[in-house]
């Protein structure tokens, strides 16, 4: 059990300060990419009116997805951002199952993934609302109600970054910590497999859905 | 047993970390469940909107959780960094 | 002055006192408001009897799961041998007894709740008794996982070797990984035995939405869960780190 | 209770839960015992046997507790309670005293009527026609 946290990391001094890299992350987050770009390629190649099985599933996607994004935020901000919102989700749901296969490991399970995909979240949300009300607006948004409330929004604001990408970490990293301490004890009897599937496929799909709609929900607080 | 000062604060660390995550995780999952049962209540009157209450159940849910996501970054804090 | 295995000895006896009796509060919480909800729908649908009882009796039965958890362990405490063992097996004892303990409460009352509101829903709609037994106990099995953490960290507390010397901080992290896993298993119990219940008075009132309730009632309970795995990470994390 | 049909449905539910959990263990702990593990089939029969008697005494004091005043009520689930964990406690006991049990097939075994209710709807779930209605 010694190896609870270990994680192989490649240090790189440049001008005196220390680099620091995630070698199994970045490896495990370059396979999802891979396999998404994959997907993709597969899903458009043939165009047909009569769809073949990869493109019914590339069109459930985006039909899905476009439709929330509809629902949130208005027919003609939902044409900039559905295409942003699809692809976070597929990048998490297929992020969360990898960990399923034995060997490789969530890139949501490092604090990293999910920190920087919240805090892109949180910028393109302001980009969102500054672009759609202006900045004087926007700016005014912070007042409300009173003027001395803005220190309190701001750390509101904050703090949603912070809840949104721990909420995606505790989950995965809690999931594979249990699963390992399980297996441990067990020996890897039987129990390992159902604990898989309940943690890899059904919390991880729920926890990538919770992300999207709430990165969602931010970016249609900003606009509306 | 003799108790030095830092050895006292580590593990009061400790102990604040557990209490904290603790007790805090109390609050959130009492509210996140009466939410899942207000939304399912719903859902049994109108099952028609089941969507939009799902995706409203999810999303309360995640505003709930909060505080409790607050207690685990504390008790993180408190285990690995102060 | 006591010696080491006294203090073993008691610390062993308090633990196990401590999670048989917290853990039968929690049951009997539990089992006596399913009884109470039976009573309430036997005492305006007599003539169904049978089928109340029966749905009392599945009820009661998983909501006990809570009680005997927490008796293996308190038998283990109490039982399992202690001679030779450090001072710190004292506070992992007692670790162990809350966090089996309290976590219990959460599964008695969790379990409770959907079994009660199953009695209730069959006094309203008898002809889908068996939908609604079946989403009752797929309800308060997920809502005993919580217990199950505890009882996994309770065993972690109890078999893990210990070092030979007494320090503070140890102590500490043994004592907080069983109070972080107990508190930490009482909300998530019941919100998912609340999100259960309305599940099945739902069911009840309208039982063509079984699959669709079913599934969400599956998505609520997963995100209430959440809580009790951070609890979860906290307590290994505690226990793992000695 | 005077009435029969309600003692009859229990009696029911409790012959299907207790006999298919006997024969599950029963089965299965022989397996163990040919597979040279005889600790572990020993001890998941032995935790089953008193999972079964758990869940008879259980059944047979239910009807005591329905229309009765709730003071008798509180004292017959209250004894019936002590009694049930007691009895409880005693395969947990020989196991833990001697060596021919399994410890942990023991406490798997206590739970197999838990275990084996949550299968049977779960079953009800999957396949709804498969089982016999409840209803009837």
């Amino acid at each position: 059990m010694e190896d609870l946290g270990k994680i192989h990391q490649l240090i790189v001094p440049v001008f005196g300060h220390e680099m620091t890299f995630n070698l199994e992350i970045i490896l495990m987050t370059w396979i999802v990419i891979i396999g998404l770009l994959f997907f993709g390629y597969l899903a458009t190649r043939k165009k047909r009116i009569i769809p073949g099985p990869i493109q019914v599933l590339g069109e459930i996607f985006v039909d899905q997805f476009y439709a929330l994004a509809e629902d949130a935020l208005g027919k003609e901000t939902a044409k900039r951002y559905a295409p942003l919102i699809c692809a976070l989700f597929m990048f998490l749901v297929l992020s969360n199952w990898l960990g399923v296969i034995p060997h490789l490991e969530e890139p949501t399970k490092d604090l990293n993934t999910p920190l920087s995909l919240g805090v892109m979240g949180f910028f393109i949300a302001h980009y969102a609302g500054i672009k759609k009300k202006g900045l004087k607006a926007y700016m005014k948004g912070y007042f409300e109600p009173i003027f001395f409330m803005m220190p309190l929004n701001l750390i509101g604001e904050l703090a949603k970054v912070v809840s949104i990408s721990f909420r995606l970490f505790g989950n995965i990293m809690g999931g594979s910590i249990i699963i390992m301490v399980v297996s441990y004890l067990v020996y890897n009897l039987l129990l390992p497999p159902f604990l898989n599937a309940f943690f890899g496929l059904f919390v991880g799909t729920i926890q990538a859905f919770v992300f999207t709609m709430l990165t969602l929900v931010y970016i249609s607080v900003q606009v509306n | 047993m003799e108790i030095s000062g830092p050895d006292l604060i580590r593990a009061f660390e400790m102990l604040g970390a557990a209490i904290s995550m603790g007790l805090g995780a109390i609050g959130p999952a009492l509210g996140e469940g009466y939410a899942a049962g207000k939304a399912l209540e719903a859902i049994g009157r109108r099952p028609e909107e089941a969507g939009l209450l799902t995706r409203t159940m999810l999303v309360g849910q995640a505003v709930t959780e909060s505080t409790g996501i607050y207690s685990l970054v504390i008790a993180l804090l408190l285990l690995f960094v102060v | 002055m006591m010696t080491d295995l006294e203090w073993i000895k008691a610390a062993a006896m308090m633990g196990a006192g401590i999670s048989v009796g917290l853990a039968a509060i929690g049951a009997a919480i539990g089992e006596g408001y399913t009884a109470g909800k039976a009573n309430e729908a036997l005492s305006y649908r007599p003539h169904l009897i049978g089928d109340i009882l029966k749905t009392m009796l599945v009820g009661q039965a998983v909501a006990e799961t809570a009680g005997i958890f927490g008796l293996v362990i308190s038998m283990l405490l109490l039982f399992s041998p202690m001679e030779g063992k450090p001072l710190l097996t004292a506070w992992a004892y007692i670790g162990a007894g809350f966090s089996m303990g309290l976590s219990s409460i959460g599964c008695g009352v969790g379990a409770g709740i959907p079994a009660a509101t199953a009695c209730q829903g069959i006094g309203r709609q008898p002809s889908v008794s068996g939908h609604l037994s079946a989403l009752m106990l797929i309800g308060s099995g997920v809502a005993q996982s919580t217990a199950i953490y505890g009882f996994l960290i309770a065993l972690l507390l109890l078999f893990k070797s210990l070092p030979p010397e007494v320090t503070l901080i140890p102590a500490c992290s043994l004592v907080g990984a069983g109070i972080c896993m107990g508190f930490g298993g009482i909300g998530p119990g019941i919100g998912e035995g609340i999100a259960a219940g309305e599940a099945v008075s739902s069911v009840a009132r309208n039982p063509v939405t079984m699959s669709l309730m079913t599934r969400t009632m599956l998505v609520g309970q997963a995100v209430t869960e959440s809580t009790g795995i951070y609890s979860l990470v906290i307590a290994l994390l505690l226990v793992l780190t000695i | 209770m005077t009435d029969n049909p309600p003692v009859e449905q229990i009696r029911e539910t409790e012959k299907r839960y207790g006999s298919a959990a006997l024969l599950f263990a029963v089965g299965m702990g022989f397996l163990f015992i040919l597979l040279d593990l005889k600790p572990v089939g020993k001890g998941l029969i032995l935790g089953c046997i008193f999972s079964v008697l758990n869940l008879v005494i259980m059944a047979r004091t239910l009807p005591f507790r329905i229309g009765v005043s709730r003071k008798r009520a509180t004292l017959i689930a209250g004894l019936s309670v002590l009694i049930r964990y007691a009895l409880l406690a005693i395969p947990l006991l020989i196991s833990l005293k001697t060596e021919e049990f399994n410890l942990a097939a023991t406490i798997v075994g206590l739970f197999m009527i838990q275990i084996l209710i949550l299968a049977d709807q779960l079953v009800y779930l999957a396949y709804p026609s498969r089982q016999k209605n409840y209803t009837s």
